[in-house]
């Protein structure tokens, strides 16, 4: 039946829980446009037949004009609704994606990935003189200072004052809340609850 | 501590929309109440390009006055934590709306091209730029991957009907800054015996649909909460 | 740009040409007659032999297509409510909401239900009742099943409810665990984001597996 | 929103601090602080005392509600009233839960004052989800709701916006018998 190849890539995206995107399924585009090649021919010579004078072939013309909207929109929302969660992933991994991740994006998510990431640079560079970068300050201030325990070597880290502070894997360091977040989101670093 | 942070942050502020001197406290309230509302409104609010402005100008001039101060100075720690709170209301402020006019981006170029010049403007300059850039990287994605490799005809998409618009009729909670009467609750309902018309005392709170309340939410007479 | 699962502010979802709940809404299947002779398209019906569909044939087709098919100039088909918005199922609903498995009923109940009244049935007035009442008798229970903290058996609570239901049940799942996680003081916590710490649970099953 | 964010507001309340140091005035882009003296009672943002606090520079002064008398007749008139009855200040469970996690030792009787925060809590949203069902059950579309707290409030919101956003469109149904033909035509 026309338009299943479709519904399963919209399925495909139904199943993709909290942002972990399957590989672009580059087969399925291509069944699908090819579908809509098929019906597409198929009602270009029943409409010239109708205009030979052929009769009865409207309805089939009328049917495979459904399936082809049909078919446009699927694919259309397949792609709409993946570069959505491709925009999400930018807040959440930061501008450069993990490769795993990078593996499931098509070579133009990759490239849309790349022209957001451009275009959310610039934007943020204009606010105030030498910008705000607004994937921080993701959760309200609390305490100025927390205690943070290194997950990892990530080795030297500039803190407020200029003086520079060594994460060696387990140390400990009580440091300035804003500063340490994005080593936080990363999971380089763990916030010890004080 | 040799330097005093000599200049007090009373310093006057004026905005073009009304002539009384807004102090750096009235900018940050105003902030804050844009924020709030930008957060529960279905749709982007107006602009208030000039508060961000002048807000991360405070936090810049704060931010170097905490530099100025000797290690260990009580102040450093209280200054930084304002510092962090308004760069958070801020940040959140911004995000929430940059987030809408990725949502609906081409509702929202739509609309704002068509706002007449004295109108309040959307969307500020850069948010502008970024939307445009934003609207036409999806298309572009559209177009090389699928639409180029359809039927003739139905390669364009059209673009005014089929977008994703906010949800107008979406519930929202409210207070009531000033009292309001005679205010429409529904309006669409032809039948007259559902159309409510209600007065809201100052002060009030209340839940309704957002549809109604869109313009004393502009024009401040109603806060989202 | 919102997530496709979590419910989004568009102007209500069948609007929204994007929203993959409105596209799988929308390949629910309705039942129809044969108004034309629908030539070359016996395909569609199994049961039929020839290239031709008869008038009167009864089929099942999904309600993207019936809307296809009633296009503006020809009626090609005719179109009956689906079974279980029929008056037989709205007795049941209005004796008594709360047993009924609107999830067996099509996951979409109540988005179907709002779709297929685009078909101006003779009873359309009577569904959109009933899809209302539906609608508030099963709400308490919603909302309680929403609001309770034990984490008994959570699938019981919500298997018979529909996608619409589900969706709101999240809803108030979430603000009442993230108010429980503030009240026990988890806020003043940062922690890794979520999907780089789903990334990594992956990668490490990932790993376990080649150790095999 | 998020109650993180809920007690984020919270935090610009105003509460009476003891200092136990002496500094001039503060000139923060809220508005000014201080000065500072020893002993001398002052008021400050709530996020400010809570940190002079954890430096151990002051003690709070707990709010004037913030007493086990009034608190259990707030309880007993909660309960006795079908109505909501007005709070004793707009953030009361955020404003008792930073108390009572930085500055317990402030507060008398601060386990009394937690319990009866917290049946009082109880109680009100008892009667919000009473109050919520009834709302659905008889249609309305507006409600007035004065005396509920922000944190009251936040917590239903997602689920009774939702909820209600989901009865208008099956409401519209009734008057328009059905919206236009979707997208796919």
């Amino acid at each position: 039946m026309y338009g299943e190849k479709a519904i399963e890539l919209i399925h495909e995206l139904q199943r993709a829980v909290n942002g972990s995107l399957a590989p672009f399924n580059e087969e399925g585009v291509r069944q699908v446009l090819e579908e809509m090649k098929a019906l597409y021919d198929q009602n270009q010579c029943d409409v010239e037949a109708t205009v030979q004078g052929e009769k009865d072939r409207l309805p089939a013309v009328q049917f495979r004009h459904t399936c082809l909207e049909r078919n446009k929109r699927c694919l259309l929302a397949y792609l709409h609704n993946r570069l959505c969660m491709i925009r999400d992933m930018r807040w959440e991994f930061g501008s450069v994606l993990p490769a795993e991740v990078k593996y499931n994006l098509s070579e133009q998510e990759v490239q849309w990935f790349t022209k957001y990431n451009k275009s959310l640079a610039s934007y943020m560079r204009t606010l105030g003189q030498d910008g705000l970068d607004l994937t921080q300050d993701r959760s309200p201030p609390k305490s100025l200072y927390v205690e943070v325990r290194c997950l990892m070597d990530y080795g030297e880290f500039e803190s407020e004052d200029g003086s520079s502070v060594v994460l060696k894997k387990n140390s400990q360091h009580f440091l300035l809340r804003s500063l340490c977040e994005p080593l936080i989101r990363q999971g380089v670093l763990e916030h010890i609850m004080s | 501590m040799s330097e005093e942070i000599d200049e007090s942050l009373e310093n006057e502020f004026s905005s073009d929309e009304e002539e009384v001197e807004m102090t750096a406290a009235d900018v940050l309230l105003k902030l804050e109440e844009a924020w709030l509302n930008e957060k529960f409104a279905p749709d982007l609010l107006e602009s208030k390009v000039e508060i961000v402005e002048c807000m991360l100008e405070q936090l810049q001039q704060m931010e170097e006055n905490v530099k100025k101060c000797k290690k260990g100075d009580f102040r450093i720690i209280v200054h930084k934590m304002e510092i962090d709170r308004i760069r958070y209301v801020l940040s959140s402020y911004l995000r929430i709306r940059l987030r809408k006019i990725e949502k609906f981006v081409h509702h929202t170029l739509h609309k704002e091209s068509t706002r007449g010049p004295d109108e309040p403007k959307m969307l500020s300059p850069e948010e502008f730029t970024f939307a445009k850039e934003f609207a036409e990287s999806l298309e572009s994605n559209s177009n090389t991957v699928v639409l180029r490799h359809m039927p003739p005809n139905l390669q364009t998409l059209d673009k005014q009907k089929l977008v994703p618009k906010p949800n107008l009729d979406s519930y929202v909670f409210l207070r009531a800054n000033e009292r309001q009467e005679q205010i429409l609750i529904e309006p669409e309902l032809e039948d007259e015996q559902n159309a409510e018309v209600v007065d809201i005392d100052a002060g009030s709170q209340y839940i309704m649909r957002y549809r109604p309340m869109g313009s004393l939410v502009a024009s401040g007479a109603v806060s989202l909460i | 740009m919102a997530s496709p699962s979590t419910y989004s502010r568009y102007s209500s979802n069948s609007d929204n040409y994007y929203d993959i709940n409105d596209i799988i809404a929308t390949h629910e299947k309705v039942p129809c007659k044969v108004e034309l002779p629908l030539h070359r398209l016996g395909f569609l019906n199994p049961g039929s032999d020839g290239e031709n569909i008869r008038v009167g044939t009864k089929m099942d087709l999904p309600y993207w297509l019936v809307t296809g098919l009633l296009g503006r100039r020809r009626r090609l088909v005719s179109v009956e409510p689906p079974k279980y918005f029929r008056s037989s199922y709205r007795e049941i609903m209005s004796a008594d909401a709360n047993i009924v498995d609107l999830h067996k009923m099509g996951p979409y109940y109540y988005a179907f239900g709002t779709k297929i009244l685009s078909f101006e049935f003779p009873e359309s007035e009577d569904i959109a009742k009933s899809l209302i009442e539906t609608y508030i008798n099963r709400f308490r229970k919603v909302m309680d099943g929403s609001q309770n903290a034990s984490h008994e058996d959570k699938n019981r609570l919500t298997s018979k409810m529909d996608e619409t239901e589900r969706s709101i049940y999240r809803a108030g799942q979430t603000s009442l665990r993230s108010f429980q996680s503030w009240e026990t003081r988890q806020i003043t916590k940062i922690c890794t984001s979520d999907m780089v710490a789903n990334h990594r649970k992956r990668k490490r099953a990932v790993m376990d597996e080649d150790d095999q | 929103m998020d109650p993180s964010e809920v007690e984020f507001l919270a935090e610009k309340e105003e509460v009476t601090i003891v200092p136990n140091f002496s500094h001039d005035e503060v000139f923060l882009i809220g508005g000014n602080v201080g000065p500072f003296n020893p002993s001398l009672p002052m008021k400050v943002p709530l996020w400010m005392a809570i940190n002079l606090k954890q430096r151990q520079k002051c003690r709070i002064q707990p709010p004037d509600w913030m007493l086990v008398e009034k608190l259990e007749e707030v309880k007993k008139q909660e309960h006795d009233s079908a109505v909501f009855q007005p709070m004793v200040n707009p953030h009361y469970m955020e404003v008792t839960k930073l108390l009572l996690s930085h500055a317990t030792d402030d507060i008398p009787n601060a386990d009394e004052v937690n319990t009866l925060i917290k049946d009082i809590w109880d109680l009100r949203m008892a009667k919000l989800r009473q109050s919520i069902d009834k709302f659905v059950k008889d249609q309305e579309t507006h409600a007035r709701l004065d005396n509920l707290s922000l944190m009251e409030i936040n917590s239903v919101r997602p689920f009774l916006t939702q909820a209600l956003d989901h009865m208008h469109t099956l409401r519209m149904n009734l008057l328009t018998a059905g919206p236009g033909p979707t997208q796919d035509s």
